[in-house]
């Protein structure tokens, strides 16, 4: 096993992975930016240091200042987290060369699957289903026009390097095929640093469904139950459940050994998710792509299966087989996964970076909290307005729900807004109850609009408000009269007492 | 103390007494409720009314009567202000121009100017691109007009509340 | 179902009934005495009454009152959780007479259930195995010497309405018999106003280990896999784990089996605990109690069953059959659960109320957090000083105590000494890793003398004091110059500026 | 700045130099140490140092010179005295009788007090018994001598560190 562990991520997933290490009994280095010196994962692991400046290409993705920092604490591996430098083959490799375990997949994996058309071609020589569409990139507008014409509408544009709804364009006119290559290819470069593009179906009333893979160094490969993951907000996910409601015992094992094959096609041998498209009309699912790395969600997957997913991804980059086979694997129950962002639901989604003054985390049975937060945190500008996912599990889904539900009204984040009750909005919905959605959900039912839906405390809210003001000014005109009332300010000094 | 409320551009009168520590009597236009009051952390109240226990948390910025509540999950924006106060405020108002003085809605970074003081600019027109978070975010005149002045600078951080530019209607 | 629950408690359980209740949408009512108008539990309830001044016996015992509250919101049953009212068959059938349901057993089996040597003649009726000794009270000195030599020693004295180590004498001599004969009949009557006491076998090297049963209006009873609670300091339980590491298959079974017998010799009808002393040396197992209500550690026996051990007690009383059957209940992995108390245990285990003045609580895969605290909670004089219960799960024994390790490294609770630190010494002791260990393992191994253990961290220890002291003389000395340092105070009305 | 530190008997000198804001360099003995120091939360301290990370929380009575740091888990009582107010304090403490002041060691009630002024008290002897949280603790007086004066009144609740009663040593 690994003697100690580099971090090279922030926030809640550099906690989770800290966590699994301390289980592991192997000491941590955490890395941060001079925006983070506060934050959380620097306080929890065993050593910290700084490695540039706020913005990120400075700082988490500064290789050269990462690896020298690696090098002088000696450590033997370096878990990437997701995002960042996670699906970065050059990273994966300059560690290598120094000797140091990348903790994912190969660097072939992370490069095929990190192409849009190269993985489509890996995987269908595997047998697994494809969108209908190209295996290759667009050389210009007239071979746009003949596939257009080929795979017929509604079709989507995508970028080959694309990734979280950035260089998309869905057709529904063959007359905007050429309009659509232009613009998808000038986002691909600008976001991506890559212009090729390709032609593939688009499907309709569609679900996003994902495979947790497990792979190690000798050949192993295992799926895990599925992950629902249609309920996005602007092509990002917002809800995560597992198991999903159209996912029978037969498309369960089908796709979970399609997932295998496509993991077998660049000899996967880590932590990975293989994401589908499925049609919400005729349960056929087609491979979308896959993601050589841990995902946000892969806590519902570990809760629904009792498998510690971030302990065996560790455990197998330091090369232990995988501890159990296929036949292992169960289902167990439901999990769902809220993730709380740092936005407010009523503006728009603006995002709210600030201090925390207040927090109250929820607890009880079977609530698991993945979070970075901190009451006194100062939530920078400068990352992901993530701050923490809130995982429930229970016997059955309805129960998850109502779990949830409780959970999301304990959750109690003071001086940001956030989006806990938008989420309450969400799965208390009867949609949501009945199963009955797609990737659209969250962006045709909740309309900007429901921000003046009637509230159902107004008296409450306006008496609390009145008490405050009259409270606020007893004070003034005391202080005014040079009193001092109730509200004394306690010296930075004092304190609880505790010592005699 | 009789306040004035503001909530959603409706008014409500507010008394407010405090019948001994911890017990206030308040009347909110014809309804009165009797409220057993306690802060035990800092801007979050227990409150309980006639046997119903809340929760509600109180945020209030430092010198302002604007209140964010938060109760169950929902958040109320409401102004308070003392009546005499408030009577002086709306006389003022009624003879205010309907100048618009833009204030960032976050904390974040200016992107990007996209209009310059003296054009027209119409209502929606996107005047400047905010980031924070990884995200981009446009801030949009709210009526049609000629561009004031221009606090915001192109690369430089901003925090919430702070003046962006100004929008000044169109002289009849 | 109901429509309105009144929980007739506070802290932690307080809490725990809540939830259960909000997951099933059912509104609740609680209690609070004087001195916990701040309690957590009075904040989340949907309604809260006051009950009455401090103490106790004025206010979570006071029955008028506590059913004045009932009618007058009109609940339509109580749940008492544990401790004040939870086994007293006069409440329970007060409730009754009201037509308001109590959340427990018939009133019969907690007044059998209720008294040492009835529940003994009960339950041996049914064949379950007594430690050897009496099934009636003894008449006189006389009749204790007769009944010593008859049982052998060594012997134990006990009140028959003893409970939690009160009223209890070990005896090794036959000359010690009258002498403990009078002392246990006088603490017997000071603690519960009962003189009655008998005599049974002492068991060498016991552990303690007790079964969860749940039974329904139908007649079905069933038992969960056991409970190890032999880590007791002072005859009270610290740490206790699911299963246990001397009891296998046959044995669960057998104890699961005889568990049942003893509710069935009562009619039992809802959630209760049959307690059972195993001897360590020949894996014997006697009744010693049981429980006529929801116990303390019930959250380990969720965790490996998955079974919401509150909702199902709940849904019982309300005169739901059983959802499942025994076949139904499978063992799934290990937990443990530390019971944090307000206590010094570098200082004799003082009691320590006070503020809490900072908390962080544990999170992350498979920790789950029982708590009535939150930052800024005074934690009154007047009750039972445990804070919270800190439950893991793991797949395996070993992984738990892992986690467990881990989790309560993350625990910070500021302003009060507590026992957290205590718990990871006990968890990480060689001894416990084992499974090696009896109810007297506390007692005999984790001396007072401990409190001068070497401390791994002086230096810094130091060095931080130092750095504070600096600080506040720096600040002084500011302040008296008339300066406003860095740590300048912010006023009571200055907060988060969240709000334009 | 110069300390004198107490723990567990044992005394270290410290010299404390804030370097730049949230640097110190601190001398321990012979020990140098340069610490990145931040206070994200109210009395929770981040230290870096060499790399390490550590959290540590740090609690001050208002005029004490008394710390209870916590690291990892793990309790420490230090005293931190600045260097000439110490050597002060322990002039003093050479000329001082070997009086017993007893402190509450904890918030409780006066169950009862056993001893009465002018009393002979043996070392051990329980003088008072305090109750808290459903259990009474027997406070012991620390050497044998004679009680001075008494402080506690049964049936009255006490904060910690309140004056309980007063030991005095047997004159030679």
């Amino acid at each position: 096993m690994f003697k100690k562990i580099l971090i090279a991520n922030r926030g809640e997933i550099a906690i989770r992975v800290h966590r699994a290490c301390c289980e592991l009994g192997i000491p941590t280095v955490a890395i941060f930016s001079e925006a983070d010196r506060a934050a959380l994962h620097v306080r929890v692991c065993d050593e910290a240091f700084c490695v540039g400046p706020a913005p990120s290409r400075k700082s988490y993705l500064n290789m050269d200042r990462i690896l020298e920092v690696a090098q002088q604490c000696g450590v033997d591996a370096i878990h990437p987290g997701y995002g960042f430098l996670s699906e970065n083959a050059e990273f994966a490799e300059r560690c290598a060369a120094l000797g140091i375990t990348f903790i994912g997949p190969n660097t072939k994996a992370i490069r095929v699957m990190g192409n849009k058309t190269t993985s489509r071609v890996a995987v269908a020589e595997m047998n697994v289903p494809l969108v209908p569409g190209m295996k290759e990139n667009l050389r210009d507008e007239a071979h746009a026009m003949e596939w257009a014409e080929r795979i017929g509408l509604p079709l989507m544009m995508k970028a080959a390097a694309g990734g979280g709804g950035k260089g998309m364009r869905m057709i529904t006119r063959m007359e905007d095929v050429p309009a659509a290559f232009r613009a998808a290819r000038s986002e691909g470069l600008d976001s991506f640093g890559d212009a090729s593009v390709y032609l593939e179906r688009y499907v309709e009333s569609p679900r996003h469904i994902e495979i947790q893979v497990l792979g190690d160094k000798h050949g192993n490969i295992i799926y895990f139950p599925e992950r629902e993951c249609s309920i996005q907000r602007r092509h990002q996910k917002v809800i995560e459940e597992a198991p999903s409601t159209i996912v029978d015992e037969d498309m369960r094992r089908a796709m979970g050994e399609a997932a295998v094959k496509a993991a077998r096609s660049v000899g996967y041998d880590s932590a990975g998710t293989v994401e589908f498209i499925v049609s919400g009309k005729t349960r056929e699912f087609f491979f979308l792509e896959m993601n050589t790395r841990l995902q946000v969600e892969h806590p519902i997957t570990e809760m629904i299966t009792g498998v510690d997913l971030c302990k065996e991804m560790i455990k197998s980059a330091a090369g232990d087989p995988l501890p159990f086979t296929q036949e292992d694997i169960s289902l167990y129950g439901h999990a769902i996964e809220c993730r709380i962002y740092a936005e407010d639901p009523d503006n728009n989604f603006l995002p709210t970076p600030g201090k925390i003054i207040g927090l109250r985390v929820p607890g009880g049975p079977w609530v698991r909290d993945e979070s970075g937060m901190y009451e006194g945190l100062d939530v920078p500008i400068h990352y992901d307005p993530m701050l923490s996912k809130l995982v429930v599990w229970g016997s059955t889904r309805e129960r998850a729900i109502t779990r949830m539900l409780r959970a999301l009204g304990e959750y109690a984040v003071k001086g940001i807004k956030t989006t806990i009750s938008f989420h309450a909005r969400v799965i208390g919905s009867e949609a949501f109850a009945k199963g009955d959605f797609d990737t659209h959900y969250i962006d045709n039912h909740f309309r900007p609009a429901d921000a003046a839906r009637p509230m159902p405390h107004e008296d409450v809210a306006l008496l609390s408000a009145a008490i405050q003001a009259y409270r606020r000014d007893k004070e003034r005109a005391q202080h005014l009269l040079g009193g001092h009332p109730d509200g004394q300010e306690h010296s930075a000094w004092k304190s609880s007492g505790r010592v005699r | 103390m009789t306040y004035i409320a503001t909530y959603r551009g409706q008014i409500t009168k507010i008394q407010v007494q405090e019948s001994e520590a911890g017990n206030f009597r308040v009347t909110l236009g014809n309804r009165d409720y009797v409220v057993d009051f306690l802060e035990p952390q800092k801007n979050i109240l227990s409150l309980i009314i006639d046997g119903k226990s809340y929760e509600v948390d109180v945020d209030a910025a430092a010198n302002s009567d604007d209140f964010g509540v938060m109760i169950k999950g929902d958040h109320y924006e409401i102004e308070v202000v003392e009546e005499r106060k408030k009577k002086l405020a709306m006389k003022l108002a009624a003879g205010a121009s309907g100048r618009q003085d833009l204030k960032s809605p976050m904390a974040g970074n200016v992107r990007a100017v996209l209009v310059q003081v003296g054009e027209h600019v119409a209502a929606g027109q996107v005047l400047l691109i905010l980031e924070a978070m990884k995200m981009q975010n446009e801030i949009k005149s709210p009526i049609a007009g000629i561009l004031g002045s221009i606090t915001a600078r192109e690369g430089v951080t901003v925090s919430m509340g702070d003046p962006l530019c100004v929008v000044e209607p169109i002289p009849d």
